[in-house]
């Protein structure tokens, strides 16, 4: 077992049982750190792969502005611990068992044509940020542009949405 | 050397366990970050892609699903704080009157 | 030829001031929408005029244009075609020229009524129309021009909307014309599935080539069926028996309204339209038996019903139906020339007759019952001298028109060979009631010694732009007719020349026959005499009303035809309606059907709708199988081995 | 046993650099409390800690055994697993961030392993670095939210908001150096600044003013110090997020906050002064003197301090101290190859200081902002200027190429 693949496995393990946790965890705070705890790990990923400039801007922005947003939510609700109602009997019975088959039916996907897949490039060949910019100023400047527009919306939509009514 | 398979049939878990948790948490906020996780899997498809290809194309579209979550979060964030003004709970099961 | 090449503007340019007046008319003054109406109609009589003058000069070759494409289906073609040929400048002239007239009258008349606009901009539209129809060269074109004058006759009937009896009135014109508008249609598409078009030109050509025999006298071919259709329309725009109901009804409207379109031109239309197909009537003898007994018995009996009516236009109205009875009795006995003579000068002397009666009105301030009338002749000169050479001329004195016309058709129909004799003495016997109902008329209205209160109306005689008409006309119905004159001394009748290549020549008279017609307008004169003494003899000296009995009271009551109609036609219809279409067709199925439809969704919506719970996690779940769903199909052809056969790897 | 290490020098020789480093900045920090309390008292006419030792030098050891010795409480009904987390959580991040940082410019190797002054050398280490910042801020917000009392909360809530909002100006005020440089390394944002070698003259910091400004206020408020400090503002909120906190989780914070003013000082160096680059042009070799001729005068003067004392520790510590001082510049004149070496992390160490002082000097001047000045300096002047910056900055480039 090769030091990459070690650190994988360690890192995917992590993963799984943030996303576990997330779930099981009852206080939407232990969830939101589950959460963390996966992106981080998958930040290693990433890093494993050799994407360092994806990596980073997971944490900045996942780790450091989104989920920091939802902690900082968290706390200004002071929500407590979810209740566990089950008014919806459909997602009481047939919950798990379709997530089970989504799950299983995207594995099984995979699986069936990870042949097809070429052989993966050497583990931390990277890709430089200068590509990556590169590619965002010249081939996707119009989404780039596009997504900036996006979060002007939104910016709107959240201060509109947050600001009470006088 | 890690064969992206591997990656793939991760990203397919916790895609999974996205879905899981989005069906099964009462919690809206909770909800949000199970969303939150999905699209963590996808991106994380995305980048095994592109390094298995050779291209960063994937990882660009890391990016934008990236700054998409970003924009979803500020936007989601603050109709859940509007909905838990107005409704004094955050357990979507007692949010269930499609209007206010 | 300009003006030919630009037919069209003819019915265009009353087209316009009607738009003008009707859209933006509202708010002007009385000046200006005058000016626009006598305007484009004046204009409009010019070009005619001019248009005629070509034609004469041009030797009289009918004239034909298509302008441009109207319905164009298959090998079907409507187009909007005009034609210009001998009748058409006969009714050209009498359309523009009286309308023109008219329209001067109107604004007279009608000077303080509400709506003024309203008013021109219907009658502009009507002289659109009605040239149309006169100008059509194909009979969808006719129709629509048929269509439109009906369309006016409703909208200028029901002027004064406000009044029930005459927004009835112009209702009841309206249904019974669509009765005989049906008929049209169905003589229209008869038409073109016999000879696969409606252009008058292709149709009488391929009449004329005379691969259709001319059926005879009680049998029914093709030909007989669309004549007696086309006439069925006749009979419906020209008030015939049976359809006649609806014009008496229709003096609801303005006096000028009477005078233009019920008595000068839109009636005449199925006359019109009678002659402008004669080919085809000529072909069935047994549709012209029957236009010539219609034509007979209509003169007759609205003769009849005309000699107790107490309203002065109501005496008019029954005069033109049975005038145009004349008409038509002309046509069927073949005359077609005598008919559409006979349709000119009725037009100049019964337009006369309505507008002095009009004018007469206007001095009494509305009254129209002639019982309140009498006297008037020293106090309105003009409009008595007017009415009374539109009298004589009605009545037949030699020299004025109606004498010359209606000559002609009693002789053309005395020797008419299917019992001509008969028609000719019912026509005779109309004949001198006319004359006795006009002459009545006259010594109610302007003789004997007033029946009104003299202090609270005052008569006046009617202003210059009101009596000008009316001298014009008067002159017209007396000149009117001589085209006709040189035939009392054998010489030709040039309208009957004039109109002969129409009609395909008329049988030439040989000079017996001249004499025999001699006597014969000698017998008719005197026919006209006999109603003016017994007229005289009975209001010449006090004037009572007599009591309603017996013969009287049913003329009175017009033979109960209304009453009849209403209990043997609409009775039962209102009744069908109202319990069967309504109650069981409309409510139960129609109706029925839609709120069946209705309920049914929302049945299915209550028990559908439990699926939106607004739980949002059922939500996700549905979201999830529709997920799975789309994924499977995408990736079926990867998928279904691993299902089917386990995961290779 | 030798070929064993050379086998795994990639593994040892960092975690001895680790050791150390991690040593020498506790030690530092220790310190940075004396120098902040004596520059504090001496700013406000006091003496300061005196008693413990020599200019109650001692005085750090002192407060470390006392940290260690106090009792733990733990209050009711917190959330136990947050509560705990959240010290060790800051204060990991907080000495993970130096691990990027170089601190001079050669490299050597131990072991046959090739190594150099600091612990990694990623070639994204300002990204790296931000990113350890970003996550700082659960420490805080964990911190407030966990310990279950309304002060705690507020200032949870108020310093998770502050560093949410300052990172922005933060990072976007680097962005000049970025561009100028044209690399995400430190190492080569250094390098960078050699330029011609005329010294200080091609440092970031003359073209980058404004945006230098921009970071270093906001380093401040992301480090929660004076004037920003509002999430510990003893008036309102008795000691904010760390209200629940006693003994050593208490000093973790302190530590973590202390680390990170360093870590900020650093940073500032290496982005805007040149980081161990000397100001002077590189060939007055002779500057390379200047630590010995700094150094020996100091040890002497310690040593000759020492002798006013009667006590051991002052017999004992300061002219050991001095005379180790003394000999270090002596030895540095002798061999000219160690003093090439030092040469780097000296100047890296003048400047850092420098900013610890400024920081110092700041908590004993300035008053603190109030929160609603606080949320809209930063978004409202801070962030357009900053971003302002970076458009200027990225014109000047567009037309005179490089800066």
């Amino acid at each position: 077992m090769t030091a990459p693949l070690l650190i994988f496995f360690v890192l995917a393990t992590l993963a799984v049982l943030g996303a576990v946790s997330l779930i099981l965890q009852r206080h939407p705070i232990h969830s939101a750190l589950s959460l963390i705890v996966v992106m981080v790990a998958l930040a290693g990923l990433y890093l494993l792969m050799g994407a360092e400039f994806v990596a980073a801007v997971q944490i900045i922005v996942y780790g450091g502005a989104i989920m920091v947003l939802f902690v900082f939510v968290i706390m200004l609700l002071n929500a407590e611990e979810e209740e566990r109602t089950n008014f919806s009997k459909l997602a009481t019975y047939a919950g798990i068992p379709l997530a089970v088959a989504m799950t299983g039916l995207i594995a099984a996907a995979i699986a069936r044509s990870s042949g097809a897949l070429p052989a993966p490039a050497p583990s931390g060949a990277l890709t430089s940020t200068k590509t990556l910019s590169m590619l965002l100023f010249s081939e996707f400047v119009y989404p780039f542009e596009l997504t900036s527009f996006l979060i002007l919306v939104a910016i709107l939509g959240a201060i509109v949405l947050a600001q009470r009514e006088s | 050397m890690v064969p992206t398979s591997h990656y793939l049939l991760l990203s397919a878990i916790l895609f999974g366990l996205g879905i899981v948790g989005f069906v099964f948490k009462r919690n809206i906020i909770t909800l949000f970050m199970s969303i939150e996780l999905m699209l963590n899997a996808v991106n994380l498809a995305f980048v095994a892609f592109s390094q298995s290809l050779g291209k960063p194309y994937g990882e660009v579209f890391v990016l934008f699903v990236i700054v998409v979550a970003a924009a979803e979060a500020a936007v989601g964030l603050g109709i859940i704080i509007l909905t838990a003004r107005n409704r004094r709970s955050l357990n979507v099961e007692r949010v269930d009157l499609l209007k206010l | 030829m300009p003006i030919l090449e630009y037919l069209w503007i003819i019915p265009l340019l009353p087209l316009l001031g009607s738009a003008i007046n009707g859209l933006l008319g509202a708010k002007w003054p009385n000046k200006i929408v005058s000016a626009v109406a006598l305007g484009s109609t004046g204009l409009s009589f010019a070009c005619a005029l001019e248009a005629v003058r070509e034609f004469v000069v041009g030797g009289q070759h009918p004239f034909h244009k298509e302008f441009f494409n109207w319905i164009v289906a298959g090998n079907f073609r409507a187009g909007f075609d005009l034609q210009f040929d001998q009748l058409s400048v006969v009714m050209v002239l009498v359309v523009t020229g009286v309308g023109f007239l008219i329209h001067i009258y109107s604004t007279g008349y009608m000077a303080h009524e509400g709506g003024y606009y309203r008013f021109f901009s219907f009658l502009n539209l009507f002289m659109f129309f009605m040239l149309i129809l006169v100008l059509a060269a194909n009979f969808a074109l006719l129709f629509v021009g048929w269509e439109g004058v009906g369309l006016c006759s409703y909208l200028l009937i029901g002027f004064y909307f406000l009044r029930q009896s005459a927004s009835d009135a112009g209702k009841k014109a309206f249904i019974v014309n669509r009765i005989g508008d049906f008929g049209f249609m169905l003589g229209m598409f008869l038409v073109f599935q016999t000879f696969h078009s409606l252009d008058f030109r292709t149709v009488f050509d391929a009449v004329a080539q005379g691969n259709t025999a001319v059926e005879p006298i009680g049998t029914f071919g093709i030909m007989t069926v669309i004549c007696l259709l086309l006439f069925m329309g006749a009979t419906g725009k020209s008030a015939q028996i049976p359809l006649y109901v609806w014009l008496p009804d229709a003096m609801e409207g303005p006096t000028p309204v009477s005078a233009l379109i019920h008595a000068a031109t839109m009636v005449t239309a199925g006359v019109y339209v009678v002659a402008r197909t004669n080919l085809l009537f000529t072909h069935s003898q047994t549709a012209m038996y029957v236009v010539a007994i219609i034509g007979c018995a209509t003169a007759f009996f609205a003769a009849t019903i005309g000699l107790v009516q107490s309203d002065i236009k109501r005496v008019l109205a029954y005069s033109t139906v049975s005038q145009l009875g004349y008409m038509f009795l002309a046509c069927g006995v073949g005359a077609f020339g005598a008919g559409i003579f006979h349709l000119m000068t009725h037009a100049f002397f019964k337009a006369l007759l309505f507008l002095s009666a009009g004018s007469v009105i206007h001095a009494m301030g509305g009254e129209q019952d002639m019982w309140g009338m009498g006297g008037l002749a020293s106090k309105i000169k003009v409009t008595f001298w007017c009415m009374l050479a539109g009298t004589i001329a009605i009545a037949g004195f030699v020299p004025f028109a109606g004498f010359f016309s209606k000559d002609a058709i009693l002789f053309a129909t005395f020797n008419y060979e299917f019992n001509g004799k008969v028609l000719y003495a019912v026509g005779l016997l109309a004949a001198i009631f006319t004359s006795f109902y006009m002459f009545r008329l006259i010594w109610l209205t302007f003789f004997t010694q007033p029946r009104y209160d003299e202090h609270h109306v005052h008569v006046h005689d009617s202003p210059k732009n009101m009596t000008v008409p009316l001298i014009i006309l008067a002159l017209l119905s007396l000149v009117g007719g001589w085209f006709a004159a040189p035939a009392l001394w054998g010489g030709p009748n040039h309208f009957a020349e004039f109109l002969a290549p129409v009609f395909g020549g008329e049988k030439a008279e040989g000079v017996e026959a001249h004499s025999l017609e001699l006597i014969l307008s000698g017998v008719a004169v005197g026919a006209a005499l006999a109603g003016l003494i017994v007229a005289w003899r009975m209001y010449t000296k006090g004037a009572k009303r007599g009591a309603m009995t017996g013969a009287y009271k049913v003329l009175y009551k017009k033979y109960y035809v209304d009453e009849l109609y209403q209990a043997v036609v609409i009775g039962p219809l209102m009744w069908l309606s109202r319990n069967v279409f309504w109650k069981v067709v409309d409510v139960g199925i129609i109706d029925g059907t839609v709120n069946g439809i209705a309920g049914g969704t929302t049945a299915v919506g209550d028990t559908v709708r439990h699926t939106q719970s607004g739980n949002t996690r059922s939500y996700a779940v549905w979201v999830l199988v529709g997920a799975i769903v789309v994924f499977a199909i995408i990736f079926w052809p990867i998928l279904h081995p691993v299902l089917v056969g386990g995961v290779r790897q | 046993m030798n070929e064993f290490l050379t086998q795994y020098a990639f593994i040892i020789v960092p975690i001895i650099k680790i050791a150390i480093l991690v040593l020498l900045v506790l030690t530092v920090d220790a310190y940075l409390t004396w120098i902040e309390r004596k520059v504090i008292a001496h700013i406000q006419a006091r003496w300061g800690p005196h008693r413990v030792g020599p200019h109650g030098l001692l005085q750090p050891l002192a407060d470390g055994l006392k940290f260690i010795f106090k009792e733990d409480p733990l209050p009711a009904n917190v959330d136990k697993a947050a509560y705990f987390l959240a010290p060790f959580l800051t204060l990991m991040l907080a000495l993970t961030s130096l691990a990027v940082i170089p601190f001079g410019p050669q490299r050597f190797k131990v072991l046959g392993y090739e190594t150099h002054v600091g612990i990694a050398d990623v070639n994204i280490s300002l990204l790296v670095l931000f990113a350890i910042t970003a996550l700082g801020v659960y420490g805080i917000a964990l911190a407030g939210w966990a310990s279950n009392s309304k002060y705690s909360l507020l200032g949870g809530l108020r310093s998770s908001a502050q560093m949410i909002s300052y990172e922005l100006a933060l990072t976007l005020s680097v962005v000049g150096v970025l561009l100028i440089a044209g690399d995400f390394s430190l190492r080569s944002i250094v390098e960078h600044q050699t330029g011609t070698g005329r010294g200080l003259l091609s440092w970031n910091i003359f073209p980058q003013f404004i945006g230098f400004l921009c970071f270093f206020i906001a380093a401040i408020a992301e480090t929660n110090r004076v004037p920003f400090d509002l999430p510990e503002a003893e008036s309102e909120l008795v000691a904010g997020f760390h209200t629940e906190y006693a003994s050593m989780k208490f000093a973790m914070f302190f530590i973590a906050e202390y680390t990170s003013m360093i870590t900020i000082s650093c940073l500032a160096t290496i982005l805007f002064f040149g980081g161990w680059l000397s100001p002077f042009p590189v060939t007055w070799t002779f500057t390379h003197y200047l630590p010995s001729v700094l150094l020996i005068p100091f040890g002497l003067w310690v040593i000759f301090d020492g002798m006013r004392y009667e006590n051991l520790f002052g017999r004992i510590l300061l002219p050991g101290v001095g005379t180790a001082l003394a000999a270090i510049g002596a030895a540095l004149i002798v061999f000219p190859m160690i003093n090439d070496i030092v040469q780097g992390p000296f100047w890296f160490l003048a400047k850092v200081f420098t900013f610890l002082f400024v920081y110092i000097w700041m908590r004993g001047t300035l008053p603190r902002f109030r929160y609603d000045q606080l949320m809209s300096f930063g978004w409202k002047f801070l962030l357009p200027v900053s971003i302002a910056n970076v458009v200027l900055t990225a014109v000047a480039i567009l037309m005179w190429g490089k800066l």
